[in-house]
């Protein structure tokens, strides 16, 4: 019980310096932290296959992009300035919120989930699920790739190359 | 028996999360602070999905969708950021006030 | 049988669509649109002709249009008396079409020539339809083609106006005319004329109400009093073809067919409604002739005259005894003829003098000499001298009214004959024998093309007047069986009472003309001394000035409701239209200042109103 | 997911990724194939659909109708912008090859979105729509189109985890993500539920009132004829058809009171609101924009009801306002590529000079604001009676008043942009190349005709549900 309160912690906490933070590499850097927590909670919900594609993929990746297109914006994100006051009331806010919410929230979803249906199928591995059940997201998956590499193209192409080209 | 505890105490935190992102998306005007906070609100639909597979013991059910999802978010953030880097190329600035031209 | 139905659509459907064929043409062709109207109009006579042979000969032709569900009962039924009439408009539709050829004011001639053609189609369809409603469709759509007509003739405001003024009277008693059909309808429960007239209709309750509505719509069309008064004005401000055409022939034919039609076979009339009848006979013989007497303008001086004869038309039909009937109808038929060829040699005269005012022409006999013959014919017609057509028809409807046993009657419709013949004697005078004025020297006869009809005409005019049993056994009499009654001895000339009053008739006309040559030296001068005697001299000039017009009266009310209505309608305007349109910018322009285009405002209430949504969806209210 | 229909998802995809290696050099090629792949699709579901409409014998086919029509309208869209594409001259502006393999991709999408039967791969192929589009929207790379690219992408993926958190709730007591599955436990407060934040998350992504937000700026700014794809087809399937598909599912459920008002609602707003906007708009794209705001409040409207007959009178109007708005942004695309403006201050009396344009606009304007015998009417009509029967008297009414607004600013755009004298800068203006025509023809034409033999595609409308 204890180490999920520990790892949603870590998580809120992640979130809140990501948006807060005044350098947008730290932000990148948080939001790296928070994946990673993220996905030691899938680890801790028993779910290894999500929790590793979480840790590979958001924390690895996602961070890896987010740092070069920060780096490529670099010089005007520094001469950027920014009103900071939303920033530094933000704990105050969210610390209303939390209150408001842990009044209501919690509650709620009590007895939403107390209408909840068990159903059983983990029995199954995981690969034979997707495959099974989830076979047609593969096409989905087939589209959103080829999507963004078509999109790539699109959004860096310049009129220069193509007259270039001709 | 920590199962029904659990939920909604996930909720709970779920809610926070998506405060936070919420109140980045709404408050910033960084450009990329905004996908930061887009990133914040889909990990915590992430979590909401990996929520009721474990309480409804359908955990592979929710660890699948998780894969795509977690696809789908790399793709969105990539083409995202790819959209921002082309913004800041046209417009040499990172804010998003910059952007008020279509209106009324 | 078959074959008589096809032939007897020729009348109505072939020049309906060589009138769209005509539309399709180009200005720019010679002759082309007046030869397709020629033959297209001597083709509905030979046809009409053929028909009237038919039904006097066998029996009523009667066509439906079968196979089209609920327009089954829009059938036409051509019995002796509509075989007549369509005799009569397919003739004054061949000549007029003959004489529209030369006639310059007429405007685009394809125009002109379409509009005639429609007119045919319209008149012949009207004429032989048995539905009521069928009847109103060709009926009312006339007066497009009226208006169309008037046009036009030329492009000033007074044109337009009069043209406006002949569209509102025959609209409203168009009007009239579709209450009074539906109320007959409502009573009956057929539109059939063929079945009403075998269980007639009285004058009571509604039926009275509908008689009057379809009394109103017969009497404009045939240009009575009260509603004549377009006619005057359209004579001076249209062409001379229009003016034979429609108002000295189509419009009589129709009018007077439907006042024959519902007078005596839609109704059984009482005695009151038969006085009323006759009394608005007398009325407009009297009224028009005395308006006629003392005009100047060659074509005005007509018009009111064609208003006048109408009156005879009337007190005939409306003595409902078969010899007036059968002077009625006669004079119907007489007028067309002897009025269309007046009207036809004022266009000749207007064509070549290239005026109408009486003061300015004169002498016109050795330059024109054909046409000065056949105006002394036609004129001697309508005054109703001895061997001519006029006076065959007319003592019919004095003996007729002579024997309903109404005297005054009689005697207006004799002083109506007297002033005609002294306005005829000061108009022929004037314009062919008076001294040439200057401007007129060059004035030459008028082209073969207006002759020709104005020739025929004249012709018939003598041929029914020696003739007088030939057309009044092949075509009065049928018409008169078919409305349910037997003449008697009705053809021929007696040399009795009537013939002597009429000589007395032509020497009073004849010593009042000399009276007032006399007096004046001018010839257009006549009539100065009934003009400007003393009572009369106030009531003409109030005449002149439109105080007896129904229609000015009426404008003249209507225009002072006009402001009161158009002040309301300002006010009302602003508040239904200025009102919602200002909430509504006021509204859009609030709302649209909320789009920004500021991204951070669109996330707010974005994200605001979706949790706003799902916490009422999601609420425990489940 | 109905393998029959599967073809008309991978064709086009397949297509779309042979277009780089096939068409490197030849930009013309790549229009030919885009065009085939098109045709032939677009081809092969008309003969479908015309031998059943015009046999009508239900032994034929017994496959899902209500997809099979969606096919039809995004392939006949999607050629329709594809052929209109190839002779708009957009190699001087973008990239051809990536160009048409994302329009292949997103009629990939679209065809996915309207065939699948599960609610998960339902939100895949919508990201993957919202991909494609907003990436589409900045192909001149001017200023205003990275604007409303930009706005595109934050405002409405955002409503991907509404949909996530909707999925993540119907987990609870449902076995599998299945729409017959979900169908068989819509009687269940959860499913009600999660549906319900799931219908929020597609309102935001297809823009009703009050998320309408992002709806002008992005038609207005995106390239021409993306505007008409995107108004045409995408945010028909990619939003209002997945809510129009839900509500199909909930027909039966005694639950669905607090669902059916907040539509109802949202529904009329859209309706009222967009009407008012779109009047005091002073550019063409921006006025169709509200417009398109305003008639798919007429479908949410429908699908609101939640009968039968409300279903099918959404499917109808999305489908008719398909062809509307694709007209009407084609021919804004014309206009625009004539003149070099859309702002209706400047132009005027382009009647004289562009008749064709000029037309088929006031056509489909018509049909927009629903005069019969166009297929509008009809649509708008069905609207009207789903909702009386229904028992929504008063939003019946008020939607049928509220047309005549639609009436009211098409009436000032007509008078403004196509009637009146022509200025004189505009003299030498000549009308759009007759293949940039075709398209518009043809959908003028199938506006007129689906409007005159509105029977026969009535009782094929029936057997939907």
């Amino acid at each position: 019980m204890i180490i999920y309160v520990l790892i949603y912690l870590i998580i809120i906490g992640a979130a809140v310096l990501a948006v807060i933070s005044k350098k947008l590499i730290n932000s990148a850097i948080m939001l790296a932290v928070l994946s990673i927590g993220v996905s030691l909670l899938f680890f801790s919900y028993e779910a290894p296959w999500a929790g590793v594609f979480e840790l590979s993929v958001c924390a690895g990746l996602i961070t890896v992009i987010f740092i070069s297109a920060v780096s490529l914006v670099k010089q005007d994100d520094e001469e950027f300035k920014e009103d900071r006051t939303k920033y530094k009331i933000f704990p105050l806010i969210l610390m209303a919120f939390i209150v408001i919410s842990s009044i209501f929230v919690p509650d709620y979803f009590m007895k939403i989930s107390s209408f909840a249906v068990y159903v059983n199928n983990s029995n199954e591995s995981i690969g034979k699920f997707i495959w099974l059940y989830r076979g047609i997201d593969i096409i989905g998956q087939i589209t959103i790739l080829s999507a963004s590499v078509f999109v790539i193209k699109h959004i860096f192409f310049k009129k220069s190359d193509a007259l270039e080209e001709k | 028996m920590s199962m029904t505890i659990n939920y909604p105490l996930d909720w709970f935190f779920i809610s926070i999360l998506f405060f936070i992102g919420a109140y980045c998306m709404i408050v910033s005007r960084n450009i990329i602070r905004l996908l930061i906070g887009f990133e914040i609100i889909s990990k915590s639909a992430m979590i909401a999905i990996i929520a009721s597979g474990q309480h409804t013991n359908a955990i592979n059910l929710a660890q699948s969708l998780i894969i795509i999802m977690i696809l789908v978010e790399v793709v969105v953030i990539a083409t995202g950021l790819a959209l921002i880097v082309k913004f800041h190329n046209k417009y040499q600035t990172i804010d998003i006030k910059k952007l008020m031209n279509l209106k009324g | 049988m078959n074959n008589i139905q096809n032939l007897l659509i020729i009348p109505i459907l072939l020049p309906l669509i060589s009138a769209i064929l005509i539309l399709l043409t180009r200005e720019k062709t010679k002759y082309l649109k007046e030869f397709i109207g020629i033959s297209v109009t001597l083709i509905s006579l030979l046809s009409a002709i053929t028909a009237l042979k038919y039904v006097n000969s066998e029996s009523d032709i009667i066509i439906k249009l079968q196979g089209i569900g609920i327009l089954s009962s829009l059938q036409f039924k051509i019995d002796q008396l509509s075989a007549f009439l369509l005799t009569g408009v397919s003739l004054f539709s061949f000549l007029i079409s003959m004489y529209g050829i030369s006639v310059k004011n007429k405007g685009e001639s394809k125009i002109f020539y379409f509009l005639l053609l429609l007119t045919q189609s319209q008149a012949a369809g009207a004429v032989t339809s048995d539905n009521l409603i069928l009847m109103l469709f060709f009926w009312e759509s006339m007066i497009i083609t009226l208006y169309l007509f008037i046009y036009i003739s030329g492009e000033t405001n007074q044109i337009r106006m009069t043209a406006l003024k002949t569209f509102l009277i025959n609209g409203i008693s168009d009007i009239a005319l579709m209450i009074g059909i539906i109320i007959v309808g409502y009573i009956t429960s057929t539109f059939l004329i063929s079945e009403i007239s075998s269980n007639k209709l009285i004058i009571a309750g509604w039926g009275t109400l509908a008689y009057i509505l379809l009394l109103i719509g017969a009497l404009t069309k045939a240009g009575a009093f009260p509603f004549h008064t377009w006619i005057p004005e359209a004579a001076l401000n249209s062409n001379a073809a229009f003016m034979a055409y429609i108002p000295a022939a189509i419009d009589k034919l129709l009018g007077i067919y439907f006042l024959a039609r519902i007078t005596l076979h839609l109704y059984t009339l009482n005695h009151t409604m038969q006085l009323i009848v006759m009394s608005i006979g007398a009325i407009t013989i009297i009224v028009a002739v005395m308006m006629a007497f003392v005009q100047s303008d060659y074509k005005r001086l007509l018009s009111y005259h064609a208003v006048s004869q109408t009156g005879y038309m009337i007190l005939g039909i409306s003595t409902l005894n078969p010899i007036g009937i059968a002077g009625g109808l006669f004079h119907m038929i007489n007028h067309a003829v002897y009025k269309s060829c007046l009207f036809m040699t004022s266009g000749a005269v207007e064509r070549q003098a290239q005026t109408n005012d009486l003061t300015k022409l004169g002498g016109l006999f050795k330059k024109m000499p054909i046409t000065a013959i056949c105006f002394i014919i036609a004129a001697a017609s309508i005054s109703g001298i001895a061997p001519f057509n006029g006076f065959f028809s007319k003592e019919l409807v004095y003996k007729g009214t002579l024997l309903t046993g109404y005297t005054v009657f009689f005697i207006a419709a004799e002083i109506g004959s007297i002033l005609t013949l002294a306005s005829f004697l000061k108009l022929g005078h004037n314009v062919y024998f008076e001294k040439p004025q200057s401007s007129i020297e060059n004035v030459k006869e008028a082209p073969l093309s207006m002759l020709i009809p104005m020739v025929i005409l004249a012709t018939i005019c003598i041929v029914f007047g020696f003739g007088a049993h030939f057309p009044i056994k092949n075509l009065i009499s049928p018409a008169l069986m078919s409305l349910g009654y037997v003449e008697g001895e009705l053809a021929g000339f007696h040399f009795d009472n009537l013939f002597l009053i009429s000589l007395v008739v032509i020497l009073i006309a004849l010593s009042n003309h000399i009276y007032g040559y006399m007096k004046t030296k001018r010839a257009y001068k006549a009539s100065d001394h009934i003009h400007y005697a003393p009572i009369l001299s106030q009531v003409y000039h109030m005449a002149e000035k439109g105080y007896f017009d129904l229609y000015e009266i009426f404008r003249k009310i209507f225009d002072v409701f006009r402001r009161i209505l158009f002040k309301t309608d300002r006010t009302f305007d602003s508040i239904i239209d200025k009102i919602p349109s200002k909430i509504s910018n006021v509204i859009s322009v609030s709302l649209s200042k909320i789009n920004t285009g500021s991204y951070s405002l669109y996330m707010f209430f974005i994200i605001f109103f979706a949790v706003v949504y799902v916490i009422y969806l999601g609420g425990i209210k489940w | 997911m109905v393998i029959d229909f599967l073809s008309y998802s991978l064709i086009p995809l397949f297509s779309a990724l042979a277009i780089p290696f096939i068409a490197r050099k030849n930009t013309r090629l790549v229009e030919v194939l885009t065009n085939i792949t098109l045709i032939a699709g677009f081809i092969n579901v008309s003969y479908i659909l015309l031998s059943y409409l015009i046999k009508n014998d239900p032994n034929i086919i017994t496959i899902d109708i209500f997809s099979l029509l969606m096919i039809f309208i995004i392939y006949l869209v999607g050629l329709a912008i594809t052929f209109f594409s190839s002779n708009y001259g957009i190699e001087n502006e973008t990239n051809p090859i990536s160009y048409y393999s994302l329009i292949l991709i997103g009629v990939s999408a679209m065809s996915s979105i309207v065939i699948t039967q599960d609610i998960f791969s339902l939100y895949v192929f919508v990201e993957a729509l919202s991909i494609v589009s907003f990436a589409l929207i900045t192909s001149n790379n001017s200023e205003k189109s990275i604007e409303a690219s930009i706005k595109y992408f934050f405002l409405t993926f955002p409503a991907s985890v509404l949909i996530i958190f909707g999925i993540s709730i119907l987990l609870l007591n449902n076995p599998n993500l299945d729409f017959l599955t979900i169908k068989d436990t819509s009687s269940k407060m959860l499913s009600i539920i999660g549906l319900s934040i799931i219908i929020v998350g597609f309102l935001i992504k297809s823009g009703i009132v009050p998320f309408h937000f992002w709806t002008p700026d992005v038609y207005q700014g995106s390239y021409s004829p993306i505007s008409a794809f995107l108004a045409g087809i995408i945010t028909k399937t990619g939003g209002i058809y997945a809510i129009v598909k839900i509500a199909s599912l909930i027909i039966n459920s005694s639950l669905n009171y607090y669902l059916s008002k907040i539509l109802l609602v949202s529904g009329l707003l859209s309706v009222i609101i967009g009407a008012f906007l779109a009047m005091v708009q002073k550019d063409f794209k921006r006025i169709l924009a509200y417009s398109s705001i305003s008639q798919m409040g007429y479908i949410i409207l429908a699908a609101a009801t939640f009968t039968p007959l409300g279903i099918i009178a959404a499917l109808f109007h999305i489908i008719n306002h398909a062809t509307f708005k694709t007209v009407l942004f084609l021919n804004s695309a014309c206009v625009e590529k004539q003149t070099q403006t859309t702002s209706i201050d400047e132009l005027k009396g382009l009647e004289h000079k562009m008749p064709v344009t000029s037309w088929t606009s006031i056509i489909a304007m018509m049909a927009t604001a629903g005069i019969p015998p166009l297929s509008g009417f009809w649509s708008k009509l069905l609207v009207i009676v789903a909702l009386w029967k229904s028992g929504n008297t008063f939003y019946a009414v008020t939607a049928l008043i509220a047309s005549i607004l639609t009436l009211a600013y098409f009436v000032n755009l007509q008078k403004k942009v196509f009637f009146g004298k022509l200025p004189e800068k505009f003299d030498t203006l000549k009308e759009a190349k007759a293949q940039l025509l075709i398209p518009v023809v043809v959908i003028s034409a199938i506006i007129i005709f689906s409007g005159l033999f509105f029977n026969r595609i009535y009782s094929y409308l029936l057997k939907i549900i």
